[in-house]
């Protein structure tokens, strides 16, 4: 008998502690900003993993483990989000780290991932800069800076000189920080440069985000009686950028932003509807043509009661992409499982709602993910966004 | 009508009033005089309720004004004019009499009052719209007596109105004071400029570190021996 | 405390903190180690605003300008002549105490809140020079600084802690010899009443300008320290308000214009941001500013203060 | 194009010395660097967006209902200032304010959520014509309304006792406290007047500015170098600072890179305080 009892307890023992086990979860953690500008930015990235998060471990996670998030507040700050990395690498323990928003935070924690040899998937910082350090263990999944204008080109060479048949006049505006200076640096300044025959860029400037009056700015480039105008901006530069367009009554053929603040659903109400008609070129909103995607986008609208832009879907995707790598980890301690993890990765090729997902080196960059298919040109008609080029990932003629 | 008993003051562990009793009469003149720092200035503080720690007891026309802060007091009816003509500087010369109007039950007179101040100091109607801070030393003596006037006080406790100012105009300052005097106004004066004090007073007082050294009638005060010594020979 | 005393205080505590990777592998425990990091480098700010602010009362808002210029230095000098941030660290002091000359021919003509606002606005033009300057700068786009060893010790490791402590106990020591020499009376002197300080034949702008070059060094010191840690810098965080704000937080909740204050403010105030960041993701701004608030309010002396007061 | 510039300058100068204004009578009497400020400002923002959004009530309009709720704030922050001994108060009150707009910022996000958020009246997009220079309404009515308060404001400053009482307090609080005035509540009644200037500054630019919770450190700096432009504690001084630096941006960033704009304006702030410390209008508290 008391055998018997001390057999049972154990076995209940035994299977306790293997429960326990087998319960043990995948820790993923992201440096986001939770407080400060870009706030609201990192809310979105929290809605998007946690929406995948909470579908795959509904599912039984993987490998028998769960998925668990744990967010720490960068407030956008680089140094701020070093410390963030370390706490979440040696402290939280997770086997990985997702995000940052921004391109500053990124470059400043694509080291101590390395250092630490933590896999670090990007999905949105954009600086083309990241990726060409040679971190093996950070990776990124959508376009770079450089990439975002790809689309836009494409239609501006392909379809506006097609038609016209003159020499354009082009003026740029770009938001003064890392990613507005990507745009320019690596996309557009470029470009235009090399077909001085075609365009002529006889405005091109940097301008200060937190400036309250872009007036000036506009009517420099009302001056300049423009064809095109090519815009990169976040948000609220956006908004009273395209208000104030209209205010000084700055036109031109082709207005298009270049993703970011251009491609966000926010941008058409608050701007009261003021962006009707622009373009954006920037990270595609996904395979819009796959059910899968349709599905997402019903779900998501469904769930958060708004239209999902390239922020959520990039967030989502991201989560996917981990999940799928994770599926190749099998050891038991945390480093080994990271350098796993990071073996996973590097092996990925997956076809997503946000395209193809294949990590590759080259042309100095890292584990970069290559971009075809992946940026498109969008336009604004009657209140959402619609995919126009390259044609074949339109979703609606373009207006123009 | 003011009546000062035992009245201690310091700043900080320094005793600066160490137990002064006094008693001013309707309609006098009471000049109190001593050395640089014996406490004259404190005295006037004390009153106004500008020195944060008193003991004693001040008592204004039947009522006692112990510890009440500055701006009860002025409503009570006592006009301070410091030292040193302290006038708002960056407001005009019509913005400082308004200003000495503040207390509401004396808005309804400004018209009177200005008349009288004008008629007083004929300078400042001049001057009516000028920045106080560009007027003369004696502008701004006469402004800041006009303030006072404007709140048709009582009493006017007047700290030093001599101070920095040249001979002739001191004499046209007092010649004000003793006008205002015989129209019936109670004036406590504090001066270092003992000649002049106790021309203009009927009674004054000696204060020497912080108590009272002589009281009594100005005549008296300007024979007396020890006066005479410090001061060179008055009487 | 007797001040010898105090020296030796310092430096068996800076000693014996330079063991504790001994104990604690700072492998393992990095976390712990980076806010050792960044308690040092507050403290060595806290007390470098204190020389200035709390020593010789001349309040400055424009701090974030040296930490900017010293994180700059060593991000230029890797960045266009590839040297290590190691060797390059001295001249983040030099490069702020350069910029402070120039600031302080400006900025110590001017008193009280005119002094303050000068600095800040010194602080914004440095900033925005950097970010206009984009062939020597970069610009708003940043630059990345490669981490590199030195006697196995990493500018991103755990070990790197040992430096900043050591930099920031440097900083207390500057702070003593500064307490307890004679410069200490014309600083009192100075902060307290300038117009009786020249009247009494002190050189007010001397020892002002005295001043400010420490505390130049010492905050630039910080910047560089921050930047090989971090290992990227960019206007907008190479010069955050919050380099200024921070330092001011600690100095006043620990007592202004004591040699131990900024050290007690920081090693209250900087695990209590750590705790509140990590436990609130999204509120944690709010606690700490209730925080500040009741310190301010019931302790405007700070805690140094606080405890004189309750010893007498 | 140049007197385009000049009057887009002069109209977002208006706005800027609008929310100068009740900054620098704050500091002009009671030496107190707000830095809530900014925050009070956005709650001002906030109040309009959901009074235009519930109630349809125009932002301009909006600013009756929330004046004397910035009142009452602003007595109530003064309260927690006032025991401090005058000696800290210049430093404590600094990061008393600053926690108090950590608290503001923070309760707000976790109110309203971080989103970023606009005011668009029916007449947004509408444009009126001054001199060959088109301009909006809301940015018209916006300049107008800021140029009609400050004006009224100086109307009270030095028609009123009240007003009187307040500049009197600035110069020599003892001294104004022998003539009756009650400094101790003539300040509370400043500070609370100060954020009213600064909410109703919020309504002012909610239709042709966004707003998140965090929007109010965009102000501050800026607030504080035309505080010091003007010289501390003058309204004119605030006013002509503010147009002054409306109409230098405008021109800077016209004819100079866009993003010298900001050096330009530190410039000018320099200029200022090497050559006249006082600020452009002379000493503190002149109106």
């Amino acid at each position: 008998m008391l055998r018997t009892v001390f057999y049972g307890v154990f076995l209940s023992l035994f299977v306790l502690i293997q429960t326990l086990y087998a319960q043990e979860v995948f820790k993923i953690g992201s440096p986001l900003p939770m407080t400060g500008a870009g706030a609201a930015f990192g809310e979105k990235f929290k809605k998007a993993y946690s929406m995948a998060i909470d579908e795959i471990n509904a599912k039984g996670g993987i490998n028998g483990k769960k998925i668990e998030l744990v967010i720490d507040d960068t407030q956008a700050k680089p140094a701020v989000a070093v410390t963030n990395a370390k706490k979440l690498i040696s402290s939280d323990k997770v086997i990985a780290l997702v995000g940052g928003w921004s391109s500053g935070v990124a470059l400043a924690v694509g080291p101590v991932a390395q250092d630490n040899k933590t896999p670090y998937l990007l999905e949105h910082p954009a600086l083309d800069d990241i990726t060409r350090q040679g971190h093996d263990y950070v990776f990124r999944l959508q376009p770079t800076t450089g990439m975002y204008s790809a689309a836009l080109e494409d239609f501006l060479e392909k379809v506006v000189y097609a038609q016209e048949k003159r020499k354009l006049k082009v003026a740029y505006l770009y938001v003064d920080n890392a990613f507005g200076q990507g745009v320019a640096k690596y996309g557009i300044l470029p470009y235009f440069k090399n077909k001085k025959d075609k365009f002529d860029l006889l405005v091109s400037e940097a301008y200060n985000e937190k400036a309250m009056d872009y007036k000036p700015l506009l009517l420099k480039a009302k001056n300049a009686n423009p064809d095109i105008v090519v815009l990169t901006s976040y948000l609220t530069d956006g908004i009273l950028l395209a208000k104030q367009t209209k205010e000084v009554g700055l036109q031109a053929k082709v207005f298009s932003g270049t993703g970011a603040g251009h491609s966000m659903q926010d941008i058409y109400e608050k701007s009261g509807k003021a962006v009707e008609g622009y373009f954006s070129s920037g990270p595609w909103h996904g395979a819009i043509k796959s059910p899968q995607w349709k599905k997402w986008r019903q779900d998501w609208e469904n769930k958060y009661k708004y239209v999902p832009g390239e922020h959520e879907i990039e967030g989502y995707v991201a989560i996917y992409v981990l999940a799928e790598a994770l599926k190749g980890v099998k050891s038991s301690d945390i480093i080994k499982q990271r350098e796993e993890l990071q073996q996973s990765l590097k092996k990925i090729n997956m076809d997503t709602i946000f395209g193809k997902i294949k990590f590759e080196n080259f042309e100095g960059y890292t584990n970069q993910n290559k971009a075809q298919g992946l940026t498109a040109l969008a336009q604004w008609q009657e209140g959402k966004l619609y995919q126009v080029w390259p044609k074949d990932a339109a979703e609606r003629e373009f207006k123009y | 009508m003011l009546e000062i008993k035992d009245l201690r003051a310091s700043y900080g562990k320094l005793e600066v009033l160490k137990g002064i009793t006094l008693k001013i009469q309707q309609g006098e003149i009471f000049s109190i005089i001593g050395p640089n720092g014996a406490g004259k200035s404190t005295l006037l503080k004390a009153i106004t309720g500008l020195m944060p720690h008193i003991e004693g007891k001040i008592n204004f026309a039947g009522i006692d004004i112990t510890g009440l802060q500055p701006h009860q007091i002025a409503d009570i009816g006592i006009a301070h004019v410091q030292e040193r003509h302290r006038v708002f500087g960056s407001m005009t010369v019509k913005e400082n009499l308004l200003m000495g109007a503040y207390i509401k039950t004396k808005r309804r007179y400004i018209e009177e009052n200005l008349e009288y101040v004008f008629a007083l100091f004929p300078r400042l109607k001049e001057r009516l719209n000028q920045q106080a801070g560009t007027l003369s030393g004696g502008e701004q003596q006469m402004l800041t007596i006009g303030q006072a006037l404007m709140m048709m006080p009582r009493l006017i406790l007047m700290d030093e109105p001599s101070l920095g100012l040249a001979p002739l105009l001191i004499n046209s300052i007092y010649e004000s004071l003793r006008e205002l005097n015989s129209k019936g106004m109670t004036i406590l004066l504090v001066e270092q400029n003992v000649k002049k004090a106790l021309q203009i007073s009927q009674r004054a007082a000696l204060i020497e570190n912080g108590a009272i050294a002589f009281e009594g009638s100005s005549e008296e005060l300007r024979c007396n021996e020890e006066i005479t010594k410090i001061y060179l020979g008055l009487c | 405390m007797k001040s010898s005393k105090a020296y030796i205080a310092l430096l068996v505590a800076v000693l014996l903190l330079s063991l504790l990777p001994l104990l604690m592998s700072s492998e393992k425990h990095k976390y712990l180690y980076d806010v050792l990091f960044t308690l040092n480098i507050l403290i060595l700010l806290s007390v470098s605003w204190n020389i200035l602010g709390g020593f010789a009362g001349q309040v400055s808002f424009g701090h974030a300008g040296f930490v900017g210029m010293g994180a700059y230095a060593v991000a230029l000098l890797h960045h266009h002549l590839q040297l290590s941030p190691w060797v390059a660290m001295p001249f983040s002091g030099i490069t702020a105490v350069i910029g402070a000359m120039l600031i302080g021919s400006i900025a110590l003509n001017l008193r009280g809140p005119f002094f303050a606002l000068s600095t800040l606005a010194l602080a914004e033009v440095t900033k925005l020079i950097v970010e206009g300057w984009r062939g020597f700068t970069m610009g708003t786009q940043g630059i990345v600084i490669a981490q590199t060893e030195l006697l196995g010790i990493k500018t991103t490791g755990g070990l790197y802690f040992i430096i900043t402590l050591w930099a920031a106990g440097f900083a207390l020591l500057i702070s003593l010899l500064i307490k307890n020499s004679r410069y200490n009376y014309y600083f009192l002197a100075v902060g307290e009443n300038e117009d009786a300080a020249i009247a009494v034949g002190i050189n007010a702008r001397k020892y002002k300008l005295y001043a400010l070059l420490v505390s130049a060094f010492l905050a630039g010191l910080a910047g560089g320290l921050i930047v090989a840690h971090t290992g990227f810098v960019d206007p907008e965080s190479g010069f955050d308000m919050v380099r200024t704000v921070e330092p001011i937080f600690i100095t006043i909740v620990g007592g202004m214009g004591t040699v131990f204050g900024p050290l007690i403010g920081a090693i209250l105030l900087v695990p209590a941001g750590e705790y509140l960041r990590t436990e609130f993701t999204k509120a944690h701004l709010l606690f700490y500013g209730v925080l500040l608030v009741v310190f301010a309010r019931f302790m405007p002396r700070g805690i140094m203060g606080f405890f004189r007061r309750i010893g007498k | 194009m140049l007197i385009s510039i000049v009057i887009n300058g002069l109209l977002i100068g208006c706005i800027y010395s609008l929310i100068a204004v009740g900054l620098t009578v704050i500091f002009g009497v009671m030496r107190i660097i707000n830095m809530f400020h900014g925050d009070a400002v956005m709650l001002g923002m906030y109040a309009a967006y959901f009074l235009h959004e519930k109630y349809g009530l125009s932002p301009y309009v909006a600013t009756i209902v929330t004046a004397p709720i910035f009142l009452a704030a602003g007595m109530a922050i003064y309260k927690i200032l006032a025991p401090i001994p005058p000696k800290q108060r210049e430093m404590s009150s600094l990061i008393i304010t600053l926690g108090i707009s950590f608290v503001t910022a923070t309760t707000a996000m976790l109110l309203w959520t971080a989103d970023y958020r606009t005011v668009n009246l029916s007449y947004s997009q509408e444009v009126f014509d001054l001199l060959g220079t088109r301009i909006g309404y809301p940015a018209l009515i916006s300049s107008i309304f800021s140029l009609l308060l400050i004006g009224g404001f100086y109307l009270f400053m030095t028609k009123t006792f009240l007003g009187m009482s307040i500049r009197a307090t600035a110069i020599d609080p003892t001294t104004a406290s022998l003539y009756g005035v009650n400094v101790k509540i003539t300040s509370m009644v400043t500070f609370g007047i100060g954020l009213v200037l600064a909410g109703v500054a919020g309504a002012v630019l909610s239709p042709i500015f966004y707003m998140y919770p965090f929007v109010g450190s965009n102000f501050v700096i800026k607030a504080f170098t035309i505080v010091v432009l003007g010289g501390m504690g003058s309204v004119t001084g605030a006013l002509i600072g503010g147009l002054l630096l409306g109409v230098s941006e405008a021109l800077a960033s016209t004819f100079l890179e866009y993003s010298m704009k900001d050096i330009i304006a530190f410039l000018i702030f320099l200029g200022v305080l090497i050559f006249k410390p006082s600020g452009l209008l002379g000493g503190r508290s002149r109106v």
